[in-house]
């Protein structure tokens, strides 16, 4: 039934098409991935699927009106290296990284590396409308608007209780860096699975 | 030779002034120096501030508190003012019949006419009348635009879409045959369903023509003269917006309503006269010229007027030990402001501008507890005190020590609760008025008008240029030159509206542009502190007559403000008097005028001051 | 059945609408069509574009000129306004006594006091009192700070600079001891020797506090209270400056001076009055609603005014073959506005903006050479030519084929030399009244005010929406929104404004930011159609009562504008009246409402129209 | 005498400070010097020194209040390129190309490279005062401002009597051209020779 929300699965299929250069558009938002998102991992910490999460990013951003492009960081696992990499690679100067287990951070190319414009670090409180809005704002930065930041959640018990779940992934993540590696160029496609 | 201060205790800054009188009474000046007002003028709190600022003052004339032969006080009586502002109108719609608001990203463009249909019933239609669908919570973009173009090719002509989500670019990207989308309809649910409606969505940078004009919904929906008449209010409500819905039902209507705020009854030595306060401003006013000077002030019982100026009596009895019935209210600034508000009944959580009166009441007292300061003083100090002169005459002295300044002089003394004014003629009579509204209610108008909800950042728009922050490595001035950094701006000012104070560069988190924003900063300047000028000039000068006054100088913390001297020189232009900021001395600009003139005033008859305790 | 054609003569436009009347006078309306008029309104130069409107409208029915029954023209009768503009004010500096330009550039910042000394006699100089440098044409930027550097380290106080070439900040820059520099004074070699003067420049972003200020001047200068009030017009003429100067010469001074443009004499129903036009626009309005209606205006012999009102009777005159001093000026519309001026006697091409009173006036005449017109229309179209009834009662009945609209009305026809307003009570009385000032005069204040002398393209920024071009790949319109483009736009258009017309992006040579010139472009459309519609309705309304009008449609060329109908709603929003753009036939938006009428008059009562030649 | 006007002769000294890289700084200017100026040139085509030729365009330059960097472009002598890679280098993407001959173009990096923001194709129009404005109006457009112009001056003679030489002097410079060198930034000295 249409009516009753997200029902349907997506799977997502990601298609590498070599290395990625900088953007000449002026209202593109990049989206910087780690190494293992939707690859070795298909969620984030809190089992949302990166097919989702990839998808509500680039409906925010589609929603402004800004076209999206999405590159894989191969080179690292550090969320500012990875958004302000993908900064520096965007036709508005804007982007946004994220890792694989769901922190979440939106840089733009001028600023130094260990600033940005806004950060998301609890992983655990990254639900799907979070990340729809994380695209909206990194697309009204690229349009020279000054959108409210997201609210940033809070929530002192996710921090401990996640902690180590959180430290595991990183390694994992870690362990698919390939130091020196370019970024790559991706194709990004949505397939339905079955409706369930 | 004798060491005296001059100080004078302002309701919102302490001022002193430290001079040496030779035994003809001849004056040398030493020093100046102000600090913050420690608690209520007028009171012995004041003494911390007092003592603070008289020794700032000699320690700048390098001399110690042992050699000072006396402080001269002036009669600090309390002036308390109240701010108040009351929205009196208000826009209210009926059965769901408008969503005006401006979403963001509204989706396609132009017009579209149909009855409206749930999303899921869209399947069950059957081709014939056009629709406009409904998407509710929870459905996805892609969802909805498959679901329409499914409908499409079944041959249902949709026309247009309200959709719940922020989705309507995304679903009109994905339609074969795009139409009108407005999106962010949070109570989308309300919509109602199989009446006619209509959806318009302007191209970006435009705004809508149909839905905005009477005749363009009336044409829409085939309206007769009589129901073209009752949609009047619609269409005006519309005006000014990118996109729009009406739906027709029965008795949809959209009315701007007047708040009744209560009555004022304003008593004067002319007479008595009562105002609605949501007549507004000029009525306020008018009525205020017809009974002045006012003796009293009362708002209607039980309404909000009331209450506000209830509150102002009650601070002053408590301060003064007064019985909050013999506190007198002798002056009142009622101004036109507007704030945003929240339209009921809307389905979007619509924002109206809605019209408002702010006011301002002063109070002043006879003499308060002056006795008990300037004892307090004395202990603290161990210094003979003496309260000086009137005020007035105290700042029209001071004032004369600015350079090129001659009698008939009229000062202004711009201060943060009140707007004081006195003159001094040639034959040395001093006729003084002190008026409602001063800083303060600017800093007020500021914060309500743009809807920051921070009185501190309004201060700091009021006080300082305004700037646009292009890059991480220039902003754009008020004028549009740009100026450089070397280091990156701070991450929170990118793209943003900033204000450069004198602590630095503070972003202002608000949707309004820079000129926006300098528009509403010199509106409110020009509200309070033009009329005020205008006002009060009109009632010191002989003969209500402005030509008369020969000289005006502007005094207070707020004639330190870039541009409001600016505005009162201009407003003054044409009644060829010279009008200026004042510069205290030849060297304290607009400040420390009361100070020095007390100063000035013991030299010339020392007997006159009366002392305390010594 | 017949087939019929409306057509309305305008003074910009001509209008067609084709339609078929039955045999018992029911019309369905085929098509409409329009071009600009051919010649001046009621005269045989019209015969082309009537053809080529009629021709079209029949192509778009898809009908022959052979089928045709009749042609329906509207009595046109012409309609001349005249435009003019007078600068009323002066600023006159006599002796050079201040140089208040604003350098782009200007060098250093703060205040500098001291004699002014030419920058060749400074080597000469010896130490005493501080002076200020006058560097000539031809002295080369590292030349000049080294003299400063030199003279500086021989114990000679430099404390500012003035400068011939664009130099301050190499200048400054090069400066051991930083000073402020004002530079870009093109008559450098005027400036006075050996006088008292002072030099300011404010940090960027901001303006002048010391010159700007009476006091401030005084201070400088030590200046008594008779000699401040001679320097007052001085300050005034510096509010706003980045920089400037202020030379102390004996008998220096500036004045604003109001220059007589003559006076207008308006002769009514109600008696005749004298204003001088330089009293403003006020003045003048106020005495024409003292004599309204105007039957004549004359203006003072040998006056600028005088020469004005000359130009339009003649014109006049030309046309319709009536001699000179037999045509009445109906109407006249006076609006305040300001023009750029140069200063007399300043040294640096400083600008003034002084007022000026822009006037608009208009002449009908009764019916023109209306009869040779339909007679060449008939040859041409071989096409009985009717000459329909009176122009207002045609337009009421076009207005009311508007959805939505009922009596009494009051239609609006915003043209481009004239605004017509006529009001049809319930019991079919037409009133109408014809008032000068429209959407040229609104052009030519853009134009003006602007200084762009360039008509054209002031007609665009009237028509279109703003845009700042902020990179090559994206402009951002005047609500704030960002455009994208994939193509680089024209080198052209660089950090420009734009104007977003019909034909592509066109950059505005100015100055002016964006909002500045969507300001004055609002602000004229203001003065000229809300006034005009507030006046117009005032005239046609029962009892003079706009409360009185039912429904309000506007209509006409400039009625297709933007923001012209809704500055017009707003400004009638508290009459509780409906008030919109017309849509003629529910189709034609404002457009047509004449030509429409004719039919509809023609379907009525068919033998009140005048046949020509059939 | 100071205040005769120009009387001292400057002469100029470039000494190369290795391969120019893009700048950081939003405020400057970089001014594109064709292979043979102020080197195997030293004057344009009308006999005025390449040294006042490059004050006068700092000049206009610094008393904007914006910064200068000069490099040389040995890879090319057609000013559109030169220029044009001039701006790519800019940090605020707009630069100043001139030729040894005195031809000049005002450019900007997102420009396609035919294009221009202003061009004074004339040479032996070129004097110290419209150097001085092309100084001054490249600092404009680097400040976001949108200044007028500089008057295109045309004389209809000056291309026939000039045509020949012109054509000489572009032959010449390209001598100069080594083909793929990258360009150079230049350390700029002005030196006063003897007042005369
Ligand atoms: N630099 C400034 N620019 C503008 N306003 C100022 C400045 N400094 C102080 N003010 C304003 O002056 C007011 C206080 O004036 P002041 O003369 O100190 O008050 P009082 O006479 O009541 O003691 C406040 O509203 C404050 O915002
Ligand atoms: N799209 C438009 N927006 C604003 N003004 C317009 C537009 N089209 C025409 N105008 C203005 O309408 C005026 C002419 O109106 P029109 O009704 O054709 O004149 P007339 O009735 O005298 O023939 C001109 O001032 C023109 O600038
Ligand atoms: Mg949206
Ligand atoms: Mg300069």
């Amino acid at each position: 039934m249409a009516d009753t929300g997200v029902s349907t699965r997506r799977t997502l299929r990601l298609d590498e098409r070599g290395t990625a250069g900088p953007g000449s558009r002026t209202d593109e938002v990049v989206i910087g991935l780690s190494p293992a998102f939707g690859d070795f991992f298909t969620k984030t910490i809190v089992d949302i699927p990166h097919a989702e999460v990839l998808r509500e990013l680039l409906a925010g951003i589609e929603e402004q009106g800004v076209h999206a492009r999405v590159i894989r960081f191969r080179g690292g696992s550090d969320l500012a290296v990875i958004a302000h990499a993908a900064a520096k690679l965007s036709g508005s100067g804007i982007a946004v990284g994220v890792l694989s287990r769901g922190t979440t951070m939106i840089h733009q190319k001028d600023l130094v590396r260990l600033s940005n414009l806004e950060l998301f670090p609890q992983a655990p409180l990254m639900d799907l409308d979070a990340f729809r809005k994380v695209g909206r704002n990194a697309a009204r930065y690229a349009k020279g608007e000054s959108p409210e930041p997201v609210p940033a959640r809070n929530d002192f018990m996710a921090r401990p209780r996640w902690q180590a779940k959180a430290a595991l992934l990183h390694i994992k993540e870690t362990e698919f860096v390939v130091p020196g590696a370019d970024p790559v160029e991706l194709d990004v496609r949505f397939q339905l699975a079955d409706a369930g | 030779m004798a060491l005296v201060a001059g100080v004078d205790i302002g309701n919102s800054t302490t001022e002193a002034c430290v001079a040496e009188i030779g035994p003809d009474g001849d004056v040398e000046y030493l020093s100046g120096a102000l600090a913050p007002t420690s608690g209520v003028k007028g009171t012995a709190d004041n003494v911390e501030g007092v003592v603070a600022v008289v020794r700032r003052a000699l320690e700048r004339a390098r001399r110690g508190v042992q050699e000072l032969d006396a402080v001269l006080v002036n009669e600090a009586t309390p002036v308390i003012s109240g701010l108040a502002m009351e929205t009196i109108t208000e826009t209210i719609v009926t059965e769901s019949t408008m969503i005006g608001h401006n979403p963001d990203t509204p989706g396609g463009a132009g017009l579209g006419v149909g009855t409206t249909v749930a999303f899921g019933a869209l399947g069950e239609r059957e081709p014939g009348e056009p629709v406009i669908c409904v998407v509710g919570a929870g459905i996805d973009f892609e969802d909805a635009a498959h679901g329409i173009n499914a409908a499409v090719e079944r041959g249902i002509e949709v026309t247009g879409a309200i959709v719940h989500a922020d989705d309507a670019t995304l679903i009109a990207n994905r339609l074969r045959e795009p139409v009108p989308v407005v999106d962010e309809v949070t109570l989308v649910e309300k919509v109602p369903l199989g009446m006619p409606a209509a959806v318009e969505v302007a191209e970006p940078g435009r705004t809508i023509r149909t839905l905005s004009n009477s005749y363009g919904i009336a044409t829409v929906f085939g309206l007769d003269a009589e129901q073209t008449r009752m949609v009047a209010p619609v269409a005006r409500a519309l005006v000014g917006n990118r996109s729009a819905v009406v739906v027709r039902t029965p008795d949809g209507d959209v009315t701007g309503r007047r708040i009744p705020a209560g009555a004022l009854t304003l008593s004067g030595e002319r007479g008595k006269r009562s105002v609605e306060v949501d007549a507004g401003a000029d009525e306020i006013m008018t009525a205020l010229r017809g009974v002045r000077p006012l003796t009293d002030a009362a708002g209607e019982p039980g309404s909000h007027v009331g209450g506000m100026l209830a509150r102002v009596r009650d601070t002053m009895s408590e301060l003064t030990g007064t019985r909050a019935d013999a506190v007198r209210i002798q002056d009142v600034l009622a101004v036109d402001t507007f704030v945003p508000q929240r339209v009921t009944g809307a389905l979007a959580g619509e924002f109206a501008l809605e019209n408002a009166v702010a006011l301002a009441a002063m109070v002043r007292t006879s003499r308060g507890p002056m006795r008990l300061l300037a004892a307090r003083l004395r202990e603290a100090l161990g210094v003979d005190v003496l309260i000086g002169g009137v005020e007035a005459d105290m700042a029209v002295l001071g004032a004369l020590t600015t350079p090129g300044t001659g009698k008939p002089v009229a000062i202004l003394d711009l201060g943060g609760g009140s707007t004081d004014a006195a003159v001094a003629t040639d034959d040395g009579v001093v006729r003084s008025v002190h008026l409602a509204g001063a800083g303060d209610l600017v800093t007020k108008l500021i914060d309500s008008e743009l809807g920051l909800d921070n009185r501190e950042l309004a201060e700091d728009i009021k006080k300082f240029p305004l700037a646009k922050a292009e890059s991480f490595f220039h902003v754009r001035m008020e004028d549009g030159t740009a100026r450089f950094f070397t280091d990156p701006l701070p991450a929170d000012t990118f793209a943003r509206v900033v204000v450069l104070s004198d602590t630095g560069m503070r972003p202002v988190p608000t949707r309004h542009n820079l000129d926006k924003i300098r528009q509403v900063r010199r509106a409110a300047k020009h509200k309070v502190f033009v009329v005020n000028a205008l006002r009060a000039l009109e009632q010191v000068a002989p003969g209500g007559n402005l030509r008369q006054l020969g000289f005006v100088v502007v005094l207070g913390g707020s004639a330190l403000d870039f541009e409001i001297p600016d505005l009162i020189a201009e407003a003054v232009a044409g009644f060829g008097i010279v009008c200026g900021t004042g510069n205290v001395r030849g060297s304290e600009g607009p400040r420390n005028a009361v100070a020095t003139g007390l100063v000035a005033a013991h030299a010339l008859a020392p007997e006159l001051g009366l002392a305390v305790g010594s």
